[in-house]
């Protein structure tokens, strides 16, 4: 009786086997890499602005403090976006006849707010309070990167779920005190205990602290 | 004399298929389309494309789910008790009993999927690390039902694969003696280079009972979660220690009446008449005369507990099941599942194929009415006793439902197809060890 | 080609097969091997095969399976993200059972199929004895015993068998 | 292949397009699932408060506006406003949908083309050329019921200028027979005004004070008040109510007489009071009983008299009042610019006196609720209606002008009680070409003034110029003008007063009409949110049913759902039945506001119109009528198709409830530290307004789902009431989610999507849930609701979403949260100020709705708590106690009638 197959056709489909294993377990860590990449979440993506504001200038250069623009950011669930008057409190004299800075007349005359891209856009379904975060010492810095060396907005997190549940888990090492919050060259060491963790399930990784 | 018995059974695989399988194919293959369309609709729209409402959140979906389940679990037990018994049946219907569980799990199995909300975040029911650093919820029922149907799909699949390796060895050596080259490479590697070593058939042999062994728990765990997932809830009429019983006993009559009836239709189909012979279908047609009757025992039971003896909210949720809106139905199931099937007792009966072919179908249709009557009337009656809008299937329910009954036809035709309806094996291993051979 | 191939002896009835086994194991014969289309216990004792190994490797891996089920419920819902569901303990341990249960059997079932096969050296698509004349009735109706003998010492395996009784033919195989 | 998507849906997605971009420039909303608003116009999407005022049938209840980029999105009650007192009903909730209503009419039109909104001032400018030289013949000016001062003003000054025009006032359920019948008792036009916070003893004849009308919320708040001091007391004041038609009012008397005509019941009441000059007297079983009732209470009775009883029963009313020397029923001068009768037979009479050259419809839609007036509005030479909607008027009328919303313009208006308050503009105006009211007047008066200015016009007029300014703001910043009530009259019987002779007792079949709980006269039958709320004693929703007694019905042979010939005096319609038992034999009873034949998509022939059947000359009864089977069924759509089996617990007063032990459990319980929400439900309390229901849609952007999916048993409303009718009593009991410590719902969940918190509320985490419905099946209570479609993606991206509460996609469960967005703002305020959450600090929506106060939420950790306080009452209950759910959500419950008079 002939062989059915030749003597290397074993050594082809244990290969193939084999292949296949791999394949399945490098897919797996294929999409375990990818969801996790900052490509994914658009790490480092600069979304296209109706203004090309810089705030490596604005912020950077000139020293503006991150509250001049965002006023709410310390008592209100949105930082805030500054109003096209603010802008032009200033730019009424610098760049004032700039088509770069043309949305902001037509935000003036029309009463309409700038439509600014969204960069650090949460889901519908959280709720993030700037003021509460500012209050329990989470620095601008910790979240959103040393924006004032941006000459673009980007992320430097990806804000997904598991993000948010790192600091929430073990806040601690990631606070500073209440008035370094918006110090960009703090080096002081983080405040010994956080109020609000503790108990079998800590109330910061409750799902109603950041879903509604 | 063996050799010229097992070439009738390898002939079917090997021979060109007739017209009467085509059409029969084409019927399936249809109705597999039209499974796609129920599917793709649901998808598109959403779960309002069924009849199903608050409080009956659950129709065609659970109703079929159950019942696949209790058809595949009737006929792999059946299986596998052949398998531990090593009964001269065996031989004759077991493969083809592994093959119809199969078949009939892979048709229960859609549903988990299909009746969710959002069925393509099923994944989430897997605990593997996501971005959202998120978990299952590992008390809930279903969580145990996720582990349940899987292992029973992959459970079944093994017990059907072991089984079908020396076969397929038996095959490539036929296939490549008529001189069909890519068949017989197919049958090879399908068979893994089995050379029939009787150092490989212990430890094979060793390795199909002991799937077998571990199977026949599998089975009644996964039929007994399924039923924990209805008696653990708080509704009147789930909420009793006797469900799980109810389900795994009036399952019975569906898989034995399914085995029962394609049986019948092989031996007259495929003319296997010396394959099945009349032993063979005495002891099927009891045997499902046998679960009917401890059907019939269960539904009295039933009845008196749930009428007479228990608290007032299992006496009312009862009183509706068996007289309410869905009354009819509970009744029909009764007949079909615990009544009908007692005729098989006769042996003129049981050994007609135009009889026991009706007889079986129509238990396991029976036993439909009975997951019916259980998920639909079952939810008539909440703790709150509150006056609803009743349920009915959508046309897109009962596509989906016609659908799998085409999935698991058209299954069947494969397999009777490509690989050997009966254990060839088996059966050499039987006439060889007979008295007359 | 010329080197020691296997030497194939070909009988109609198992009990042939059998009992020509016997005599080559009792000549002292170490690398032998039968083979046939139904499992004949006696054969594989002669060969000197146990089954138990399948069932140690389908236990133990049944009870890893179980463990690893349990151990996954227990960590995941009491450490990594402890949540208030129901009011429920953390650690509600009749409630993670049945899962653990159900893999257990999973695990076993998988390792009983997967360890069968590791056991017996599959899957081999190519093996010499193929090549033997007639082989494929060993998936039908006809036994086989095969010796794997020294270099030089084919000729004394092929004498053996032929001199078994219902031994239709013997072959040497490369 | 059974289902097509609800048609109304794809016309509110198309429209929703078109509404965005009306609001371009304002807040777009989600632009789609998974993303917040954002760049919010004002404040940095802070939500913002103004207090206005709306109107129901022309008098005004106060409310404060939330909005949110520009758009108002919810309204509550004005705690300052007394029609109001802090509630609202369901009108006042729905008002935000109307605002946003995509099918609102948006376009000036002359014969229904689109013209520029300057060709109508064009036109109004010739109009007024025209009419001039004449001193305005011709000219009839129909207005809805007017109370504003500023309408009243610019009215009165277009009579003025023409002389020789008419003005009539329409409301097809207006109370013509109550000012006839205090003529008739008083010699004068008087406004009843019953404190109810006094009253020991009510008989209400025909009148449904705790039903939907402009004085419910503060009726209704006293009457809770007045029980809660008598379960205090041990003495508690006693509702009877003597009907023809199944009221909220009947629904939750303590003594309800059922009876087709009250007249011969009252002239019999008078008889047994003794009352003096009373011609024809009369008796009736049940008066004996009622009349020592009444007797017994003195000056602390009061009856009322509904404004579908005829002339005789008001006077007899007001003459048993006055005997009984009530001081509950106060008296005020109506607060209409001109009392006079307002109804279908006033406007006929209208109508058909002169010759009509120019018809000006303001405001209202007579064409619609009166179908017996189209003949004679059609072909005049000139006509303008101005409406929110092109429906029925308008498409009679030559012109068409959209009528800007009441929280889009200014304006002013009086309450029940002659309060005035300024209605100020809360939200971006969504309809550019949309006029008020003021804004015709003023343009047919020729003035240039529009909107604030005439308003202003007016309370300077009466104010003055000095210090106006401020009291301009503080008018408005209150939401109310302080000191401006009526003054209280003091009407004497007339000696010779005479409730006139008997009416002849009716023949065969009466037909009663009444007003539609949501719809009334159909004006809100193009509002979603009111179509689907089912009615509080059908269960109906998306339609109407002749309500029959179950008596005449079996005589009849007729079931719920079969279709009848309705037949009165010649005219005939098709409707469904449904035998009600709180309907008397004798009589059936006929909804108005169904049947719209220009109601838009949402309001067009939901049900049918009993307005055709009816005769402006009696508007409320009318007989004989016969119910004839067709053979065919009509679906009634109904969301409770039955009574539930078992009704809550209704105690003797100073019975307690024990309470209930814990079960024994396998597992420790968890503990909850700080603090712990919980809610109490009075049943006692609760009057089935639906306050809350609408209340909770609102706040929680629940989807409407349409008629097909409410009759698939699909309605989405996180706050269910479940209706017990039983023979002698009627509770509603509203259902949100129990928020049970024990969740049975949360452990059958497979992907930890419904959990619990650290202060016990049961969460839905609406992106984890994959819908598998087991929750909503292992839920006792069965409070969860299943997006079975994508109805909150259908239904387009309204403006008047709440931003705080996400909306749901499709295939996801959702269910009354306890408003947990509420507490997390109030949890971060307080944290953010360095102290706790106040008691009383989080108020439910549907706490915040209710008019009688019966919803209590708090920690029920802190003893001191208001709703620690009502579970510690005797009365406290847990729904299915015996499956020891643990709920947060406990009832307290109802306290049977005390002596009413029955055992004679």
């Amino acid at each position: 009786m002939p062989q059915h197959f030749t003597p290397r056709a074993d050594g082809r489909l244990r290969l193939a086997l084999l292949l296949g294993l791999a394949a399945l377990i490098g897919a797996a860590l294929l999409a375990f890499v990818m969801v996790r990449s900052d490509h994914a979440w658009a790490v480092g993506r600069p979304a296209p602005q109706p203004i090309p504001f810089s705030h490596a200038l604005h912020a950077g250069g000139l020293g503006l403090d991150c509250r001049y623009c965002h006023a709410g950011v310390e008592r209100a669930a949105e930082a805030g976006m500054p109003s096209a008057s603010l802008c032009l409190g200033c730019h009424g004299d610098v760049w004032a006849g700039a088509t770069a800075l043309a949305p902001l007349r037509d935000s003036l005359a029309l009463g309409a707010p700038i439509p600014w891209s969204s960069v650090h856009r949460l889901p519908d379904h959280t709720r993030f309070h700037h003021g509460a975060h500012i209050a329990a010492g989470a620095a601008c810095e910790t979240c959103h990167g040393r924006v004032w060396e941006m000459p673009q907005t980007i992320k430097v997190r990806p804000m997904s779920m598991g993000w948010c549940l790192d600091c929430h888990r073990e806040p601690e090492p990631r606070l500073r005190p209440v008035e370094a919050v918006f110090d960009r060259d703090w080096q002081g060491r983080p405040p010994p205990a956080n109020p609000h963790a503790g108990g079998a399930v800590s109330p910061l990784t409750q799902c109603s602290t950041c879903h509604r | 004399m063996s050799r010229a018995d097992a070439r009738t059974i390898s002939g079917v695989p090997l021979a060109r298929f007739g017209l009467a399988w085509w059409l029969a194919f084409g019927a399936a293959a249809g109705g597999v389309v039209l499974l796609g369309v129920a599917i793709a609709v649901l998808l598109w729209r959403g779960t309002g494309v069924w009849g199903t409402n608050i409080p009956y959140v659950w129709g065609f979906d659970l109703i079929n789910y159950v019942w696949w389940i209790g058809v595949a679990n009737a006929a792999s037990l059946f299986a596998v008790i052949l398998v531990l018994r090593r009964h001269g049946l065996r031989t004759a219907v077991n493969r083809f009993a592994e093959a119809a569980a199969l078949a009939a799990v892979v048709a229960a199995a859609l549903y988990p999927i299909l009746h969710l909300g959002r069925p393509w975040l099923f994944h989430w029911v897997f605990p593997y690390p996501a971005t959202t650093q998120f978990w299952p919820q590992f008390r809930s029922t279903l969580i145990w039902d996720f582990w349940g149907i899987t292992s029973h799909v992959l459970v079944t699949g093994l017990f059907w694969t072991i089984g079908l390796i020396p076969d397929l060895a038996t095959m490539r050596e036929r296939a490549a003696a008529r001189g069909r080259r890519v068949l017989a490479l197919a049958y090879g590697i399908g068979a893994l280079g089995w050379r029939g070593s009787m150092a490989h058939w212990a430890r094979h042999q060793l390795a199909y009972r002991l799937v077998a062994a571990l199977l026949l728990p599998l089975l009644l765990a996964a039929q007994t979660v399924v039923a924990l997932e209805f008696a653990t809830t708080v509704m009147p009429d789930w909420h009793q220690a006797r469900l799980p019983l109810h389900v795994v006993v009036t399952g019975l009559p569906s898989g034995l009446g399914v085995v029962l009836a394609l049986a019948a239709l092989l031996r007259e189909g495929l003319g296997l008449h010396r394959e099945i012979d009349d032993g063979d279908m005495r002891l099927l047609s009891r045997l499902t005369a046998a679960a009917a009757t401890a059907c019939l025992w269960i539904y009295a039971e039933e009845l008196l507990f749930g009428l007479v003896l228990e608290g007032p909210e299992t006496r009312a949720a009862m009183a509706i099941r068996a007289f309410g809106t869905y009354a009819a139905i509970y009744w029909a199931a009764v007949v079909l599942t615990a009544l009908l099937p007692l005729l098989l007792w006769s042996d003129r009966i049981g050994l007609g194929a135009w009889t026991a072919v009706p007889i079986g179908l129509l238990a396991a249709a029976g036993v439909w009415l009975d997951r019916f009557s259980l998920v639909v009337a079952g939810a008539e009656r909440s703790n709150l006793p509150l006056p609803r809008p009743p349920y009915g299937p959508s046309g897109w329910e009962w596509g989906l439902f016609l659908g799998t009954i085409a999935l698991f036809a058209l299954l069947m035709l494969v397999f009777a197809r490509l690989v050997p309806v009966v254990s060839m094996y088996e059966m050499r291993h039987e006439e060889a060890e007979s008295p007359a051979a | 080609m010329s080197a020691p191939g296997a030497v194939v002896a070909e009988f109609a009835r198992a009990e042939e097969m059998v009992a020509a086994l016997r005599a080559v194991r009792d000549a002292g014969w170490q690398r032998i091997d039968a083979h046939g289309p139904y499992p004949v216990p006696e054969a594989a004792e002669i060969i000197g095969t146990r089954g138990w190994p399948v069932a140690a490797i389908a236990v133990g891996a049944g009870i890893l399976g179980g463990a690893l089920q349990y151990g996954a419920q227990w960590y995941l819902s009491v450490h990594d993200y402890p949540l208030n569901v129901g009011g429920r303990p953390l650690h509600a341990w009749p409630l993670f059972l049945p899962a653990t249960y159900i893999v257990a059997v999973l695990w076993a079932a998988v390792a009983a199929l997967l360890g069968m096969l590791w056991l017996n050296g599959l899957p081999r698509l190519h093996h010499p004895v193929f090549a033997a004349p007639g082989f494929e009735r060993a998936m039908e109706d006809r036994f086989f015993v095969s010796i794997l003998p020294a270099a030089g010492e084919a000729s004394r395996a092929e004498a053996l068998l032929r001199a078994q009784p219902g031994a239709l033919r013997v072959e040497r195989v490369p | 292949m059974t289902d097509t998507p609800p048609d109304r849906r794809e016309v509110l997605r198309l429209a929703a397009a078109s509404l965005a971009l009306a609001a371009a420039g304002c807040d777009s909303g989600p632009d789609e699932f998974g993303h917040p608003l954002h760049g919010a116009a004002e404040g940095g999407g802070e939500a913002a408060s103004f207090a206005t005022v709306l109107e129901l049938g022309g008098l005004g209840r106060g409310v404060l506006v939330r909005r949110r980029g520009g758009h108002a999105i919810k309204l509550e009650g004005n705690p300052d406003h007394p029609a109001s007192l802090g509630a609202t009903d369901v009108f006042a909730e729905a008002a935000v949908l109307s605002l946003h209503d995509p099918a609102r009419s948006r376009r000036v039109r002359e014969g229904g083309r689109p013209r520029p909104p300057a060709a109508l001032d064009a036109a109004l400018a010739s109009v007024r050329a025209e009419l001039l030289p004449r001193g305005g013949a011709g000219l009839l000016l129909v207005t809805g019921p007017i109370a504003s001062p500023t309408t009243a003003r610019l009215i009165r000054a277009v009579l003025q200028d023409f002389p020789a025009a008419r003005w009539q006032q329409h409301d097809p359920l207006a109370d013509d027979a109550g000012l006839e019948g205090a003529t008739r008792a008083f010699g004068q036009p008087v406004a009843t005004l019953p404190d109810f916070a006094l009253a020991r003893c009510v008989l209400a004849l025909g009148a449904d004070p705790l039903g939907p009308g402009p004085a419910q919320l503060r009726l209704a708040r006293d009457w809770s008040h007045a029980r809660a001091e008598g379960r205090d007391r041990g003495d508690l004041p006693v509702l009877m109510v003597a009907e023809a038609t199944p009221t909220l009012t009947g629904a939750r008397a303590d003594r309800r007489l059922a009876m087709r005509e009250v007249e011969p019941f009252t002239r019999a009441i008078a008889t047994a009071l003794r009352v003096p000059g009373l011609a024809d007297t009369g008796t009736h079983p049940e008066a004996a009983p009622v009349a020592k009732a009444l007797l017994r209470a003195g000056e602390a009775a009061v009856v009322l008299a509904g404004p579908s009883q005829p002339v005789a029963v008001q006077a007899l009313a007001h003459a048993i009042n006055a005997t009984l020397g009530s001081t509950v029923m106060r008296h005020v001068e109506p607060p209409f610019a001109r009392p006079g009768p307002m109804g279908d037979s006033a406007l006929a009479a209208a109508l058909a006196a002169g010759a009509v050259t120019h018809l000006l419809v303001l405001g209202v839609n007579p064409a619609g609720t009166a179908p017996a007036l189209r003949g004679t509005m059609a072909q005049r030479p000139f006509s303008l209606h101005l409406g929110a909607h092109v429906d029925e008027t308008a498409h009679l009328c030559r012109w068409h002008a959209p009528l800007a919303h009441e929280l889009e313009g200014w304006g002013d208006t009086r309450a029940f009680d002659g309060t005035a308050a300024i209605r100020q503009p809360a939200t971006t105006p969504l309809v550019p070409e949309a006029r008020g009211l003021d804004d015709v007047l003023a343009a047919l008066l020729g003035l240039a003034e529009r909107g604030e200015a005439l308003v202003r016009a007016t309370w300077q007029a009466s104010w003055g110029e000095a210090g106006f300014e401020p009291r301009w703001r503080a008018a408005l910043e209150a939401g109310v003008v302080e000191g401006t009530e009526s003054p209280a009259l003091r009407p004497a019987l007339r000696a010779d007063w005479d409730p006139g002779p008997p009416a002849p007792p009716p023949s065969g079949l009466l037909a009663i009409f009444a007003p539609d709980p949501h719809l009334l006269d159909g004006r809100f039958a193009e509002n979603a949110w009111l179509q689907e709320l089912p009615r509080p004693l059908t269960k109906t929703a998306w339609g109407n049913a002749v309500l029959v007694a179950p008596a005449d019905a079996a005589a009849l042979g007729l079931t719920a759902g079969d279709e009848v010939l309705v037949e009165l005096a010649g005219r005939s319609l098709k409707a469904p039945v449904l035998p009600l038992p709180a309907q008397p034999s004798g009589c059936v009873t006929l909804p108005l506001g169904g049947g719209r034949e220009a109601g838009g998509e949402v309001g067009t022939a939901r049900g049918f119109d009993a307005a055709l059947l009816r005769d402006p000359a009696s508007p409320w009864a009318a007989g004989p009528v016969t119910l004839r089977r067709t053979g065919q069924r009509a679906a009634i759509i109904a969301t409770q198709t039955g009574m539930p089996a078992d009704p809550p617990p209704v105690l003797a007063p100073g019975e307690s409830i024990p309470p209930r032990a814990p079960g024994p459990s396998l597992y420790p319980g968890w503990t909850y530290e700080g603090q712990a929400w919980g809610m109490a439900i009075d049943l006692d309390s609760c009057i089935g307004c639906n306050a809350c229901a609408i209340a909770c849609q609102a706040e929680n952007n629940t989807p409407v789902v349409g008629p097909q999916e409410v009759a698939r048993g699909r309605e989405m409303h996180w706050l269910r009431i479940d209706l017990h009718q039983a023979e002698d009593h009627t509770i509603f009991q509203p259902v949100p989610c129990m928020h049970c410590e024990k969740a049975p719902c949360e452990v059958v969940c497979p992907v930890n999507a419904t959990v619990h918190d650290d202060q016990g509320l049961n969460l839905m985490v609406y992106p984890r849930c994959i819908g598998t419905r087991t929750c909503s099946n292992n839920c006792p209570y069965k409070v969860r609701r299943f997006n079975w479609f994508d109805y909150a993606r259908s239904e387009g991206g309204l403006a008047l979403r709440n931003p705080d509460v996400p909306v749901r996609p499709r295939g996801v469960i959702e269910k009354c949260t306890y408003c947990q967005h509420r507490i997390a703002t109030a949890r971060t305020q307080a944290r953010l100020e360095g102290r706790p959450v106040r008691d009383g600090e989080v108020e439910t929506a549907c706490q915040r709705a209710c008019p009688t106060q019966a919803i209590t939420f708090g920690d029920v950790n802190d003893p001191a708590s208001a709703v620690s306080r009502a579970k510690e009452e005797g009365r406290n209950y847990a729904l299915l106690g015996e499956l020891d759910t643990r709920p947060r959500t406990t009832y307290l419950a109802r306290i049977a009638p005390g002596d009413t008079g029955s055992a004679g």
